[in-house]
């Protein structure tokens, strides 16, 4: 074989730890290696076509780069061969940046160690083979899991486009966290007004299935072909009969179920419709509170029920939806304040959470949108926001920024000042996160024209004082506690990964960080994109982000999803299992372990056996390839062959 | 000895408790006879260094809390029980010591002693909870204290810091407040539970104290309290024996019986107040006793017994 | 002690005085990013010179002069409202505990009766094997000019006969001199060998 | 650091990395990115997944000359491939219990667990790991390459 | 007692003669202590079969390697097993190698059999053996020179000295009465442990002067009835090539880790590979090894149920501590 290796500086990245030259002169004296060269900046134009004439040139069958990890530019450089005529898996990357140049400064030491790679980079190379992708029809199908505004707004712009979309939605009602929110920063528009239209079009369009009050049971198959199970849990109610007239939740009877809509502020009934906006808008029955369920005998609901739609009997159901695509936008949910002995949250009732005082200020919400105190329904006077409650705070396990707080803190004390405007508001701040347009405006507005007081310090204690409440802080700009008497105390709950975010995660194959968060395959060239093909993350399941970000990120999400479906099959990588017939003892242990299912008995003449990969459902994990005794099936580009040349280049 | 207890525990009493704290030692060895766990004082114990010691050194605080521990693992025990929360933290700060691999050394050539670390150090409350049970309380009682109000004060040290007392929340505790409704007090919440009573200031701070232990005392106060309950020597003497003294700084007359959470499971357990040292208290308990009396019906359960 | 006016950063700044304190608390004190929630939660803040967050502020600083002579180390209680509720889990007891130490070994203790008070019940302590109130807290007052303190609560302690009239000894009481004689041979050796 | 300091000055251990592709490969290169200094004797190979991983791989450097053999993947139930790591583990298990049976140091082969985010994580996996094989030395091996033949060992 | 066994074992074979196609079992070899095993497929070679402590070898091998007799659809065999042998068996069965109703199973149990070598041995300069018997634990030879008596745990195999299933496992029909393990089964793995309490220098130098006696003639793993590989076996092939033919220890070192590690969780400790061994080599230490791993990490012995998965083919997403 004809290899030509080429060294890369990355600028001074990779030169200014390691002798790129000397890893060149030394790398050449390598049987087969016919040329090498560094280059400043290969990945680059001028980078490529320097490859590619080489080849010619030089008349290359393989081609070494040693420059950064294989997961950057590894696609760029097999198409760079490629255009040269050489197979794209002719190809073998050395990653001497970030596993070199960047975790050293010893010069020698990594000097040597980048020709060491280099040279098992070489070795592997010799035993590559030229691989060929096969393709696939890809079912143009997604779906959406996940139906709050960032899984809207992907289900409505794959929908727009065409497609056929099923959204998935954990709770009776889609809309989300957005739809319990009464006015959304910086502009003060009302949330219901500008999410209604959408969940709307969601129930309108012809080409959305809605799953509400479903979850995923599991998920098989691959890009362009999944097989997704969807559990429809049980509503006890006919969906399909049910008009949402509400007249069995005004006479049921059963009256003190907490209002999850309204964050436990107020009762709803055991059989309900979440909010007047609900989509769908029908009746669930609450099992555990529900008198029929729960003492054997009432049955009003299906007594006044004019379209005669309760069903007791019903069971959860589980349908399969066969799509191409999966767009996860499970959202968030909110940290549980208890966690703070020292604020009393759950002991005073006067300290609520933030999504609470959303919907306290909600014309739609307990109180109808006039602010009165949980505790005795008086207005409140002075009210005392507190920040950070839970975020950037590693005594809690969360030291990360929630990154929307700042922001709502500053509307709803704006809005505590428009409603009850001879109100104070106190907002307790370690620092002001407001980068976005107009935001850091908005705050300024907060402060000049609402005369909300910022202090800037954590507080320490709240206790009670008479029918109020005594915040002790601290202003750290002048060094003295601060003592504030309020009627009212809304902590600022910060975001966290939304529970059964990690269940989800591993029936989705895909990964999560260690706060629960879904990765995405890179932090800023591929933010949509999960490590899994075919999976694609929106909003706040990928991290904390606000309205704009996650309905951008939805957008994005559904144009991955149209730039996939643009054609009508895809390639599947060739790096997969492949049988040698002859050596293959028929054990059956590959069969056995494959988690994908991708081996089957191939009955030859004489009824003799032998395994078969089915190449378009094998997804290259090579467990067959170590479990094989014979090693009859091998894992095509990390075969034992290739893997053996480089263990053996460096211990011989 | 015969041994008719049902387990036994080393006990650690602290110099407080030979002096101003009297009642709190008489009170527990009192309850724990009823509840058939034997106390073994530490022979010959000393005196375990407090705050002086160990902002001289540590490890001579260590050194010298370790002689206490040391003789009791002498004695077999895995267990050492002290009612003193500052007590606790020194003999907890000992084992932290002995625990540091860069100390241990020095620590052992300075008590000159054997010593092995396996003993564990734990609060009266903490034994009480843990070890002993809340059932088990609520079964030895046989005169409820229905109709009292009391608030419990933890002080500072009974629960925290977290990772070294490994016991209870730090912030909103239960373990006095489940002993108390056990024994059938009636028990606001009391958002004080925690907050520092001014601790040793007593001495050459009054300022501090007045404002810190009167705020204290001022909400139970207000909260109905016809006591409050604590463990903690030091929080005691701020409470009972300066209240006049706080009284007179803050302007206010308070005039309540601030009693040890001992004495009041022993009043429950039908214990002679006398014999519970309740007669020691400088806030006249009197008016608490009274109501006592006049409102606690014999629980008709049979009598605690001597398994 | 008088508040700083201008800070010259680069002549006093003392690197080693914080790896000292980092060494000594085995707490990182880079980890403070001043919320300022142990001054919050400090009850004594408002006696201090420095709230506790400027203390940590200071250390992150280098100032060592004016951390170790600050009258806030000595006023702490040692209560840890500040380390249990510090969201970077600082234990800033261990460093307040740390900054005592280290202030009493460099002679710069700003409150002098406590440093009395220390001294005499060291002194109670060696000599007797416990710690004995009624001659301690007398002898306290007296040194520190008011003889009279605390003279009102006699008549309640004596009422409960709460404290012994004479201290009482321990039969081992040699034994805890001779721990004070192997520590203080112990510290010499230490000094000698830095 | 000074540790990083002392060893550099010794000679290299020859020590392999198995790392898979999606986590801990990314993981390495996570920690690349962030600059984090880490030890210079490591040299990784790219497997799909740690189910790739034939015990065999590891076995044959051990007795070939390698000082340690380090294997890490997904975290279990993280695996990209759902349960490659799950069956990995056990087979890593069993070769950690056998090496000593021959006389080879257990410590000489580890397997963990890193995810791509973690390249904090990596950067201490890999100092420990240079480290404790910097502590057992070199492999003293089997003298390997005897030739039994000519030897008249027999 | 053997001769009453081995008629049994006859009449047996006689009426079951019809529903098999063929009987694997022992008969005579060369002299009375070497016993070669035979397949009968009609009736009048049925008195060749015997039974006693010199039957040696494993037949369950012939089921998966020998084409004339591999059982398949409408062909059932019959083999003959001892309570190693049935092991065997059933770890076939479990792997799906074989059937259970494409196979009738003698069962015998089995106090213990003979090493012939350590016969040899003690006999020193005669090896013309004219009559072998056992008798009260006691083996009698007549040679050339004379009348040998030697007691009978002497001359055991190794295998057979640490046995604790002597009846069989899995069998059709059980021929003998059963007996007794020489040892407790929390002995098991004494001997492992004991060469574990040396130090690594001494175990390695223990291998290294051990294996360097292997002139790798593979007959450890021909003898292995679950070394299924056979002629594509990865020490022997180019592609993928694993171990090279040179005569060096890290070779050999290779090739008995490959045998060892891909019968982890498989093995089910019959012997035959360190009987056949021509050097003596104590091959089956290694898996011995092995199977305390497994049993101590998964509680799996191979070759007892053949419902159970074999632990290294399988997982436990719940596993912790490993």
């Amino acid at each position: 074989m004809r290899i030509g290796v080429f060294v890369c500086q990355c600028g001074t990245n990779i030169a200014s730890t390691v002798d790129t030259e000397r890893v060149a002169q030394e790398v050449k004296k390598l049987p087969d290696v016919v040329y090498t060269t560094t280059y400043m900046y290969t990945c680059s134009e001028p980078g490529q076509q320097e490859i590619q004439r080489a080849i010619e040139e030089h008349n290359l069958q393989g081609v070494v780069v040693a420059a950064c990890s294989p997961r950057m530019h590894e696609p760029t450089f097999r198409r760079a061969v490629e255009k040269a005529g050489l197979n794209r898996y002719m190809f073998e990357m050395a990653n001497i940046r970030e596993h070199v140049s960047w975790v050293s400064n010893d010069r020698e030491a990594n000097t040597k160690k980048a020709i060491e790679l280099v040279r098992m980079a070489v070795a592997k190379l010799r035993f590559n083979q030229p691989l060929f992708p096969s393709r696939v029809a890809i079912n143009k199908r997604v779906m959406v899991i996940g139906g709050g505004v960032a899984g809207i707004q992907a289900a409505l712009d794959c929908a727009d486009a065409g497609l056929d979309v099923v959204l998935v939605e954990r709770r009776t009602s889609i809309g989300g966290k957005m739809a319990q929110l009464d006015k959304t920063f910086p502009t003060i528009d009302c949330s219901s007004c500008i999410l209604g239209p959408k969940m709307v079009d969601v129930a309108q369009k012809e080409n959305i299935t809605l799953h509400a009050y479903s979850e995923i049971e599991s998920v098989s198959g691959y890009v362009g072909n999944f097989a997704v199970r969807v559990r429809k849990k049980a509503t006890y109610v006919d969906w399909k009969a049910c008009t949402g007239c509400g007249v069995c939740m005004e006479k049921c009877p059963s009256r003190k179920v907490p209002d999850e809509f309204n964050e436990g502020l107020s009762f709803t009934r055991a059989i309900n419709i979440p909010f007047p906006q609900a989509i769908p808008k029908k009746a669930t029955i609450n099992r555990s509170y529900c008198i029929y369920f729960t003492k054997g005998k009432c049955g009003i609901c299906a007594k006044v029920c004019p379209a005669k739609a309760i069903r007791y009997d019903m069971t959860d159901e589980v349908v399969t939806e066969e799509v191409g695509a999966i767009i996860v936008a499970t959202g968030y949910d909110l940290f549980d304040p208890s966690a703070y002995g020292e604020y009393g949250a759950g002991q005073y009732r006067d300290v609520i959470t933030g999504i609470q005082y959303e919907r306290i200020l909600s014309a739609s919400g307990p109180f109808g949108g006039h602010i009165k105190r949980p505790s005795d329904g008086r207005e409140p006077k002075d009210v005392v926001f507190i920040a950070c409650v839970g975020s950037r705070d590693a005594s809690v396990g969360r030291p990360y920024c929630s990154g929307v707080c700042c922001m709502y803190i500053a509307k709803q004390a704006i809005l505590t000042k428009d409603h009850i405007p001879n109100s104070r508001s106190y907002v307790f701040y370690m620092d002001i996160r407001s980068p976005a347009k107009n935001y850091d405006e908005f705050v300024r507005r907060a402060q000049e024209e609402y005369g909300v007081q910022y202090i800037r310090g954590r507080v320490g204690k709240i206790y009670p004082r008479g029918d109020r409440l005594v915040v002790q802080g601290m202003d750290t700009l002048l060094g003295i506690q601060v003592e504030v008497e309020a009627d009212l105390v809304v902590l600022a709950t910060g975001i966290e990964a939304s529970r059964g975010a990690r269940e989800l995660a591993e029936k989705l194959h895909i990964s999560y960080d260690q706060y629960g968060f879904f990765m995405e395959n890179h932090p800023k060239l591929r933010p949509v994109e999960t490590n899994t093909a075919g999976i694609y993350l929106a909003g706040v399941c990928q991290g904390p982000k606000d309205i704009p970000a996650s309905v951008a990120q939805g957008s994005a999400a559904a144009a991955k999803v149209l730039a996939l479906f643009a054609r009508d099959t895809i390639e599947t990588s060739p790096q997969v299992a492949s049988v040698t017939e002859r050596a293959c003892i028929a054990c059956g242990k590959c069969i056995e372990v494959c988690p994908y299912g991708a081996i089957r008995w191939k009955e030859l003449k004489g009824g003799v056996r032998k395994a078969e990969v089915i190449t378009t459902v094998c997804q290259g994990c090579g467990l067959c390839n170590a479990t094989c005794p014979p090693k009859a099936i091998q894992l095509q580009h990390a075969t034992d062959n290739q893997i053996l040349a480089e263990i053996e280049e460096l211990c011989a | 000895m015969k041994d008719n207890f049902s387990r036994t525990v080393a006990y650690y009493p602290g110099c407080s408790v030979e002096g101003t704290a009297k009642e709190f030692d008489e009170s527990t060895r009192e309850i724990f006879r009823v509840l058939n766990v034997a106390l073994r004082e530490i022979p010959d114990w000393n005196c375990c260094g407090s705050t002086p010691s160990h902002i001289y050194d540590p490890l001579l605080s260590a050194a010298i809390s370790g002689r206490n521990l040391a003789i009791a693992e002498r004695m077999g025990f895995y267990e050492v029980m002290t009612p003193c929360p500052g007590c606790l933290k020194a003999l907890k700060g000992s084992i932290e010591v002995f625990n540091n691999p860069l100390k241990r050394k020095d620590l052992l050539n300075i008590l000159d002693m054997p010593f092995y670390g396996r003993i564990k150090a734990v609060s009266v409350v903490q034994f009480l909870v843990e070890d002993v049970g809340i059932e088990e309380i609520e079964r030895c009682v046989l005169f409820p204290l229905e109709g009292i109000t009391i608030v419990p004060y933890y002080g500072c040290l009974l629960t925290r810091p977290p990772k070294s007392a490994q016991f209870d929340d730090p912030e909103q505790p239960t373990s006095l407040d489940r002993i108390l409704e056990a024994i059938g007090a009636t028990v606001p919440h009391f958002p004080f539970k925690t907050e520092c009573c001014g601790a040793t200031y007593g001495v050459v701070r009054k300022d501090i104290v007045g404002r810190l232990t009167g705020r204290i005392l001022e909400m139970a106060l207000d909260l109905g309290a016809d006591a409050i309950a604590v463990a903690c020597p030091l929080c005691q003497q701020n409470l009972d024996l300066r209240q006049e003294q706080i009284e007179r700084y803050r302007g206010r007359s308070f005039k309540i019986s601030v009693p040890y959470i001992t004495q009041l499971i022993g009043l429950s357990f039908g214990i002679d107040p006398k014999k519970l040292g309740w007669h020691r208290l400088a806030a006249d308990p009197q008016k608490l006793l009274t109501r006592f009396d006049k409102l606690s019906k014999k629980r008709p359960t049979e009598p605690p017994t001597i398994r | 002690m008088e508040r700083l006016r201008v800070l010259a950063l680069n002549s006093t700044y003392d690197e080693s005085f914080i790896r000292q304190v980092e060494m000594e608390s085995g707490q990182q004190i880079s980890r403070c990013y001043q919320c300022g929630n142990c001054g919050a939660s400090c009850n004594y803040t408002c006696v201090y010179d420095y709230p506790v967050n400027q203390i940590m502020r200071l250390i992150q600083l280098g100032q060592k002069e004016v951390v170790l002579s600050s009258r806030a180390i000595w006023l702490c209680a040692a209560c840890t409202a500040c380390t249990t509720r510090c969201p970077c889990n600082i234990e800033v007891t261990k460093i307040m505990e740390t900054l005592r130490v280290m202030s009493l070994e460099e002679g710069t203790v700003s409150l002098k009766d406590v440093e009395l008070f220390y001294k005499e019940f060291l002194r109670s302590l060696k000599n007797f094997g416990r710690v004995f109130e009624a001659g301690l807290l007398p002898l306290v007052n007296l040194r520190i000019g008011r003889p009279f303190n605390d003279m009102e609560l006699a008549p309640l302690v004596f009422k409960g006969r709460k404290i012994h009239l004479f201290p009482s000894f321990i039969k081992g009481r040699k034994e805890i001199s001779a721990i004070f004689d192997r520590f203080e041979s112990w510290r010499r050796k230490k000094e000698d060998l830095s | 650091m000074e540790e990083r300091e002392k060893t550099k000055n010794n000679t290299e251990m020859r020590i392999l990395g198995f790392l898979c592709n999606w986590c801990s490969y990314g993981g390495a290169d996570t920690a690349g990115v962030s600059r984090l200094k880490q030890p210079t004797d490591l040299r990784i190979i790219r497997i799909p997944c740690t189910g790739r991983m034939d015990p065999l791989f590891a076995f044959k450097a051990l007795i070939s000359g390698a000082d340690g053999v380090l294997v890490s993947g997904c975290h279990p139930k993280d695996c990209h491939y759902s349960v490659g790591n799950l069956y990995a583990r056990r087979r890593f298990e069993v070769l950690k219990d056998f090496l000593p049976f021959l006389g080879i140091e257990s410590d000489r082969f580890h397997y963990t667990w890193v995810s791509a985010s973690e390249g904090q994580r990596w950067q201490e996996v890999v100092t420990e790991f240079s480290r404790r094989i910097h502590e057992l030395g070199r492999n003293p091996g089997f003298d390997m390459n005897t030739n039994l033949v000519n030897s008249e060992a027999r | 007692m053997w001769s009453e066994i081995t008629k049994k074992l006859q009449e047996t074979v006689q009426n079951i003669m019809p529903q098999v196609e063929a009987v694997i079992g022992w008969e005579r070899g060369f002299n009375e202590i070497r016993i070669k095993p035979v397949v009968i497929k009609k009736e009048g070679d049925i008195s060749k079969l015997v039974w006693n402590p010199f039957c040696v070898q494993n037949l369950s091998g012939y089921l998966v390697k020998s084409p004339a007799v591999i059982p398949r659809e409408g062909r059932r065999v019959a083999i003959c097993v001892k309570g190693c042998d049935s092991r065997s068996v059933t770890a076939l069965i479990q792997e799906g190698f074989l059937k259970r109703d494409q196979i009738f199973i003698i069962g015998i149990p089995c106090s213990g059999t003979v090493d012939w070598r350590k016969v040899m041995k003690r006999l020193e300069r005669s090896s013309v053996i004219h009559r072998a018997e056992i008798k009260d634990g006691r083996l009698m030879v007549e040679h050339a020179e004379g009348v040998e008596e030697i007691p009978l745990r002497e001359i055991l195999l190794r295998r057979c000295l640490r046995c604790v299933y002597p009846n069989p496992t899995v069998s059709d029909v059980v021929i003998g009465e059963t007996v007794s393990p020489h040892i407790e089964k929390e002995d098991l793995y004494k001997d492992v442990e004991a060469f574990e309490r040396k130090s690594l220098d001494e175990r390695r130098k223990f291998w290294a002067e051990t294996l360097s006696r292997c002139i790798r003639c593979y007959a450890c793993r021909n003898a292995c009835p679950l070394c299924i590989c056979q002629d594509w076996c990865i020490a022997e092939r180019r592609d993928p090539k694993w171990v090279t033919q040179k005569p060096t220890l890290k070779d050999i070192l290779l090739f008995h880790g490959i045998h060892a590690l891909h019968l982890a969780g498989r093995c089910t400790e019959c012997g035959e590979c360190e009987r056949v061994c021509p050097m003596e080599i104590p091959v089956m230490f290694i898996k011995e090894k092995l199977n305390e791993t497994t049993l101590r990490l998964f509680s799996y012995e191979a070759g007892i149920d053949s419902n159970l998965v074999p632990p290294l083919l399988t997982f436990n997403p719940h596993e912790t501590g490993i």
